[in-house]
């Protein structure tokens, strides 16, 4: 792989790939603040918001507009340029990571294989970790340069839940790159395309239930999401880091909690359902034009991540908040050994797969 | 002894290492909260569907008066004394002649008011009234920006005068039969 | 199959443990255990040796090597016995006469504290083990751990009633002198050793060893060697310590300072007699040596009022008769008188501690007189052990005194002469001892005549051993020409030191000689008797004060050497000490004192400033590095 | 890129950590600006092992891949002596409530 | 002036002006973000240099773990400007003289070596990637590896017992 080889071509298909994920991790996230309402309130037997808009469709663009018209407070005691910077920063480690994932099958476009990924770098795996593991800073700087010893410590718990989480994440992984035996991801969807049952027995999904679980698990700590919500308790920490924030700082920092939860569904999809691939039928035999193919499993892609958004959702209004040390417990002493039970036993079967 | 027939024993038998690891519970509990989604939703769009109130509901006072529009209270100072959250305080005044068609009896309330804060909508002060002066009636305490704006005066009490706009008063007095 | 005379390492092992045993179990033991095993080891030591000398008398020879004691840079130095004619006769001597004198002892010593009686057995057997080291060893080396052992039991021994200055000093005098010939002893090893790589006597006197050496090596190592012996055996100039080391117990001064360890430089020297043999010159210094000490020490006997300081003296005066001996060739003369010494020597000196005993410890003979009556015993051994030393026939003495005169006779006719004076002296001096303290009338206080008494069996068994020997002792060394084969000990010692060849006197000669000598003793002793048969008590005038007083030579050593080491000691200490060595370490140590006060500073214990040193440092070393060096 | 691009630029930042230790009081900071100083020397190691990879590629294909393995190595050691060091600046700030680490003179003592 | 020449200035330019920022600057805080900022454009040169593996490791290392302990740990003290202890001014003065004299020294000993010829193989040759660091680090240097984890390990148990209150 060459890093630095640019056309013009290239640049303008990068270019506009890169808008268009961006917009569209946007849009998904826009509309998942609307979906984690409807789908709180289907679950409390509520019907949710419903005056903007047939279904209060445009709920979300109400609530942004509403977060750009509000005034803007930055406290007089907090550090100024970090208060800024957090926000930002969350935000952008929230979309950074959608830059290795392949998001369907390599369109054709003027004789050009032009895959459907910003960059399909061989250290797929390891960027997205860096990505994420960065994703920390957001909530440290917003949360310290507050000023504000509720901001603090939600943000202290936040980093310490993350960085613990990662762990088990990364141990949790390395049992699926076994199986792969690549940290590229689109070689990782590849792995899983091809297969029985039109590739779904090869699913690591099917292969890694244990490691899957695991990695859903931290999925849910690293977005923050209940029952992991400790950054953001409201009944215990006034609403968390971004408790002074206000206006669309604080939207960013929602914003990116949902692309985060968005980012993540792709990421548990391309990892262990398959990507792009259709379950039970062999999209090869179609015979149909590859665009149209690379849009359909698009969309199956973007199924499933909703599918992962929704079971977020759904566990959020299910599962109770945990305890900090019941946290930390179930991080090192609970998921970790765990992971490294099922990396043991994955190696031992790939060992003697291979023999 | 049962105490009611909804009682259920608590399981305590120790948990096995499946149950230990909470995921059946958990399990169990995402399938309780997904039945619910696909539940029939309680919501009332409430300004165009409104829940209908029992007989016996009780809401914000109103200050009565007589078929002439004249005021009812004459200031004895019961419904305070009733209250037991001591949300009532009112001032009584002399009826000066000329004011016959104002108040019914020769003393009435000059000031009169209610903490709606305080509130705890009982209906005492009804049953206290020996001049059927104030009733509780099915309307809510609404909104407001600030606390001042809970203490309810007479002028927000008093209940539309008959005579003069006899439907705003049907609206207050609701299906409330009136004695 | 081993020679049998490997086990001959028990000898020296028995007085080892006696030493450890005593020695370690002092505190423990009672006085007559300590004396049993003090006196056992001994005995058992003296078996061996009658067997030993056995085996050698039947020819069985043997050097017992059993292991490397240095084995260093091509140095190899065993560990070894050398169990021939010379070592089995000192062996005899040595533990017979002692073991005699640890019997003595028990009884000589019976009032000391158990605690310090242990400790005066354990010093006796270490002296015997190094004395045994010292005759057994089969090269100079080992040879010289006895040396040194046996000096260090002197010092012990002499300074054993350690509570007294005086006694001190002497042991101090001894240990110093000792050492100042010793220095020239190991001078000696270390010149052989670089000369020919080996010590070992077989090996040093075969061809092989003497070759190596040229005629001005084996003049300075005789020499050096002659010094080692001048100072253990007490000759010019480093004779005073031995009158001196008659400080310790009179057993002690018996064994040590009469019959042992004094000889141990006579032994030296007939043990390397092929090297003297070699170096004409050595041997004339020696002979002129050993006569001067015997004239010496003769004729400062004569004057002397203290019993022990007497025999002190004429145990000198002896072994300066052996030295003359030595130097003049007859090696067999020395050894033998060398043995006929120990046996009168030691009677003389046990008979005076029996004396002394009687006395309750007065040693003055002028305060003596009249105990031949009480102290019948003690005076008839005495008296033997004087005609034994007087050279009386045929007591011990004469033979062993006559084959020294002759030899003297043969090498210069002046040696003889003189030699022959001194021995009238001998005889003058101890009939003078003899007549002084046994007859006349007693002149010492009342108390101690009443107290007078003789000695337990303890004591008069070994003295009466003792002048059994003294008298038929010299009957191993019959001159030839009054009996054929009587020479039995160059006989025996002949394969150690080869018989010289020179052409003999004639009989006849011998016989003038031995008369002449005989009758002028006999005259000096009647001469004795007139004098000192009823002594009475007058101060000594002119050359008798100078005899009195020892030729002044303490005085003398005092002035010329003591002082000026003395003077030099102090100015080195006030001027040398104090002013350059000490203001040098002292400004060193107020040096560094200041430095490290200054340098403190940098030390504040501040990583920070440590870090910034550090780089500092390493800018330094590249500066030095990348710039300076070219 | 020359090699000694990256020697000057790794010198710069080594030298910059340096000065941070000498001038810094803080004893985060101290640490921070040796991870700086480590930093640079793996950066100069990864610029070296590509400049042997050029020069040997050649002959041997996996030339300079021990110069990033040392720099993995380093970045190991790393993490475990700030896991520590940072746990001793804790107990530290417990103890005495400060960072500074002029307040650690024990060694003068 | 290609794009790799435009990247490798401008990362430097960047590294250097937050090596700079770290040290001097007055706030803790400040100093550890500066601290990343540099990591990130080390990590920058190491991708410049085709070493993706050690750029990523850099990352999720260095930036990821190590500086996010270092605020947590900042941010647990509640360090800030005030806090900030003031160092003896001719001290600080003798160390920033100290290092650019160390700096000065070294360049001046640097500008002239042989070296200067050899190249830094940018953006091509693959020994940087995974595949080929885990072949050699699993063969070769298999036992340092094995070393170094259990070393790791060993600071992991060393730092919970120091961190643990008695």
């Amino acid at each position: 792989m060459h890093l630095l080889i640019i056309d013009s071509f290239y640049i303008w298909e990068k270019l506009i790939l890169v808008v268009f994920i961006v917009t569209l991790c946007m849009l998904v996230a826009m509309y998942a603040t609307y979906g984690e309402r409807k789908v709180a309130a289907f679950l409390q037997d509520r019907i949710g918001p419903n005056r903007a808009g047939p279904f209060g469709i445009f709920q979300p663009l109400a609530d942004g507009g509403k977060l750009f018209f509000k005034e803007e407070i930055i406290p007089l005691a907090s550090s100024r340029t970090l208060f800024v910077i957090g926000p930002m920063l969350a935000m952008t480690t929230a979309l950074l990571t959608s830059a290795v994932i392949p998001w369907g099958p390599a369109l054709h476009i003027k004789n050009r294989n032009v895959p459907f990924q910003i960059a399909d770098i061989n250290i797929g795996i390891l960027y997205i970790f860096g990505v994420v593991s960065l994703g920390v800073y957001g909530i440290m700087i917003g949360g310290w340069a507050s000023n504000n010893k509720f901001s603090l410590l939600a943000a202290i718990r936040g980093a310490s839940q993350m960085i613990s989480y990662e762990l088990a994440m990364g141990l949790a992984l390395i049992a699926l790159l076994m199986l792969t035996g690549s940290l590229q991801m689109s070689d990782i969807v590849d792995h899983q395309v091809h297969g029985r049952w039109g590739g779904f027995l090869s699913w690591h999904i099917v292969r890694q239930p244990l490691g899957f679980l695991i990695f859903f698990i931290c999925a849910l700590a690293e977005c923050n999401r209940t029952p992991f919500d400790l950054a953001e308790a409201e009944n215990e920490l006034n609403f968390g880091y971004h408790q002074e924030y206000s206006s669309m700082k604080l939207g960013f920092y929602l914003f990116a909690e949902y692309i985060n939860m968005f980012i993540s569904g792709v990421v548990m999809s391309t990892l262990f359902l398959g990507g792009y691939d259709i379950p039970f039928v062999n999209e090869a035999s179609w015979h149909i034009d590859p665009n149209w193919l690379a849009v359909i499993g698009f969309c199956v892609l973007l199924a499933k991540a909703f599918f992962f958004v929704f079971v977020f959702m759904w566990i959020r209004w299910t599962v109770p908040r945990f305890r900090y040390d019941q946290l930390m417990n179930l991080g090192w002493k609970k998921l970790i050994p765990l992971a490294l039970l099922n990396m043991i036993v994955t190696a031992v079967v790939v060992l003697w797969m291979r023999k | 002894m049962q105490l009611t027939q909804r009682a259920k024993q608590v399981d305590r038998r120790p948990m096995n290492g499946w149950e230990k690891s909470y995921l059946p519970a958990i399990l169990k509990g995402m399938g309780i909260t997904i039945s619910h989604f696909f539940k029939k939703k309680a919501t009332i769009q409430y300004p165009e569907q409104k829940r209908t109130f029992s007989k016996v509901f009780r809401g914000v006072q109103i200050l009565n008066r007589d078929e002439e529009g004249r005021e009812r209270c004459t200031a004895c100072g019961l419904c305070a004394v009733a209250c037991p959250a001591e949300a009532i305080t009112m001032e009584a005044a002399e009826r000066q002649p000329g004011e016959e068609h104002l108040y019914r009896e020769e003393k009435y309330a000059a000031k009169y008011e209610i903490n709606m804060l305080r509130c705890i909508f009982c209906g005492y002060c009804e049953e206290a009234c020996p001049k059927d002066a104030i009733y509780l009636s099915q309307t809510f305490a609404q909104a407001n920006y600030d606390r001042k704006g809970f203490i309810y005066k007479k002028e927000d009490l008093l209940i539309p005068n008959p005579k003069e706009d006899p439907e705003a008063y049907r609206r207050a007095v609701g299906e409330r039969p009136v004695k | 199959m081993q020679n049998a005379l490997h086990i001959a390492w028990l000898i020296p092992l028995f007085p080892l443990l006696g030493f450890l045993v005593n020695g370690l179990g002092r505190k423990y033991l009672s006085k007559p255990v300590i004396g049993v095993i003090g006196s056992g080891v001994i005995l058992a030591s003296f078996v061996m040796s009658i067997w030993v000398f056995m085996q050698v008398k039947n020819g069985n020879t043997h050097i017992a090597e059993y292991f490397n004691f240095i084995n260093a840079a091509g140095l190899k130095i065993p560990f070894a016995f050398q169990l021939d004619q010379l070592s089995s006769l000192f062996l005899l001597i040595i533990t017979g006469v002692g073991f005699l004198i640890h019997v003595y002892s028990v009884s000589y010593m019976h009032e000391e504290k158990a605690e310090h009686f242990g400790r005066y057995f354990s010093y006796l057997n270490l002296f015997v083990f190094s004395m045994l080291l010292l005759v057994m060893g089969a090269n100079y080396v080992i040879l010289f751990i006895g040396w040194e052992g046996v000096g260090l039991c002197s010092y012990l021994l002499i300074g054993y009633w350690f509570k007294n200055d005086e006694y001190n000093k002497a042991a101090n005098k001894a240990f110093i002198m000792n050492r100042i010939g010793d220095l020239a002893f190991l001078i000696a090893i270390f010149w052989l050793i670089a000369k020919t790589g080996t010590v070992s006597f077989d090996v040093l006197f075969s061809m092989n060893g003497i070759t190596k050496l040229s005629q001005a090596d084996i003049t300075i190592i005789t020499l050096l060697l002659l010094a080692g012996a001048t100072g253990k055996s007490a000759q010019i100039p480093l004779f005073t310590w031995l009158p001196d080391a008659m400080a310790g117990p009179t057993p002690v001064s018996a064994l040590i300072h009469a019959a042992t360890m004094v000889t141990a430089g006579i032994y030296m020297i007939a043990r390397s007699n092929i090297l003297y043999s070699l170096s004409p010159f050595t041997m004339h210094v020696v002979a002129i040596i050993g006569l001067a000490t015997a004239l010496l020490a003769a004729t400062i006997a004569l004057k002397q009022n203290d019993i022990k300081k007497v025999l002190a003296y004429s145990t000198v005066s002896q072994l300066g008769f052996m030295f003359l001996a030595l130097g003049t060739g007859a090696y067999v003369a020395a050894v033998f008188h060398v043995m006929t010494h120990a046996f009168f020597k030691a009677l003389l000196f046990l008979g005076s501690g029996s004396v002394i005993h009687a006395m309750g410890g007065e040693q003055d003979i002028r305060n003596m007189g009249g105990l031949s009556k009480k102290l019948r015993i003690t005076y008839i051994t005495f008296l033997i052990g004087c005609i034994a030393i007087a050279g009386i026939p045929p007591f011990s003495g004469f033979f062993s005194k006559d084959a020294i005169l002759l030899s003297a006779f043969e090498d210069n006719k002046i040696l003889y002469g003189v030699a022959l004076f001194t021995a009238l002296l001998t005889a003058f001096y101890m009939f003078r001892l003899l007549f002084i303290t046994f007859s006349g009338k007693f002149r010492g206080t009342e108390e101690q005549e009443h107290h007078l008494h003789e000695s337990p069996p303890a004591m008069t068994i070994p003295l009466v051993i003792l002048a059994l020997l003294s008298i038929i002792g010299g009957w191993i060394g019959i001159p030839e020409a009054l009996m054929n084969g009587g020479d039995k000990i160059t006989e025996f010692l002949s394969p150690v030191i080869p018989v010289a060849t020179g052409e003999a006197v004639s009989h006849s000669t011998e016989y003038g000689l031995m008369a002449l000598s005989t009758g002028l003793v006999l005259a000096a002793v009647l001469l004795a008797w007139l004098q000192f048969r009823n002594y009475q008590r007058r101060e000594a005038t002119g050359l008798g004060k100078v005899l009195e007083n020892k030729w002044y030579v303490d005085e003398l050593y005092e002035k010329v050497i003591v002082n000026p080491l003395r003077w030099m000691g102090g100015f080195l200490n006030s001027i040398i000490e104090r002013r350059l060595i000490d203001a040098i370490v002292n400004g060193v140590g107020r040096a560094v004192n200041y430095s490290s006060r200054q340098l403190r500073l940098l030390q504040s214990g501040q990583v920070g400033s440590y870090i910034l040193l550090m780089v500092l440092s390493i800018l330094l070393v590249f500066v030095f590095q990348f710039f300076l060096r070219k | 890129m020359p090699v000694n691009y990256y020697i000057f630029l790794c010198l710069a930042l080594f030298c910059i950590g340096i000065v941070g230790v000498l001038t810094r009081r803080n004893a985060i900071i101290i640490f921070m600006c040796i991870e700086l100083m480590l930093n640079a020397v793996n950066l100069l190691l990864v610029a070296f092992s590509k400049m042997h990879h050029a020069a040997n590629a050649a002959a041997n294909a996996t030339a300079g891949t021990d110069g990033q393995l040392f720099v993995f190595f380093i970045m190991v050691v790393a993490a475990a002596e700030v896991s520590v060091g940072l746990a001793i600046i804790v107990m530290m700030y417990r103890n005495i409530h400060s960072v500074d680490v002029n307040f650690l003179n024990r060694l003068k003592h | 002036m290609n794009v790799t020449q435009i990247l490798f200035w401008f990362l430097s330019v960047l590294a250097l002006f937050s090596a700079l920022m770290v040290v001097t600057s007055k706030n803790p805080v400040h100093s550890v973000l500066w601290l990343i900022v540099t990591f990130f454009a080390i990590s920058g040169h190491y991708i410049l240099l085709n070493a993706q593996f050690l750029a990523i490791v850099n990352v999720i290392v260095y930036a990821g773990a190590i500086m996010v302990l270092f605020l947590f740990v900042i941010m647990l003290m509640n360090l800030n400007k005030s806090t900030e202890p003031k160092k003896n001014k001719w001290l600080t003065l003798a160390g920033g003289v100290a290092g650019g004299c160390l700096l000065l020294v070294l360049v001046a000993a640097l500008k002239n070596s042989e070296i200067k010829q050899q190249v830094a193989q940018v953006k091509e040759g693959d020994i940087g990637l995974i595949k080929n660091l885990g072949n050699e680090l699993f063969s070769t240097y298999v036992v340092p590896f094995e070393i170094s984890s259990i070393l790791f390990l060993s600071a992991m148990v060393g730092a919970v017992v120091i961190g643990k209150k008695e």
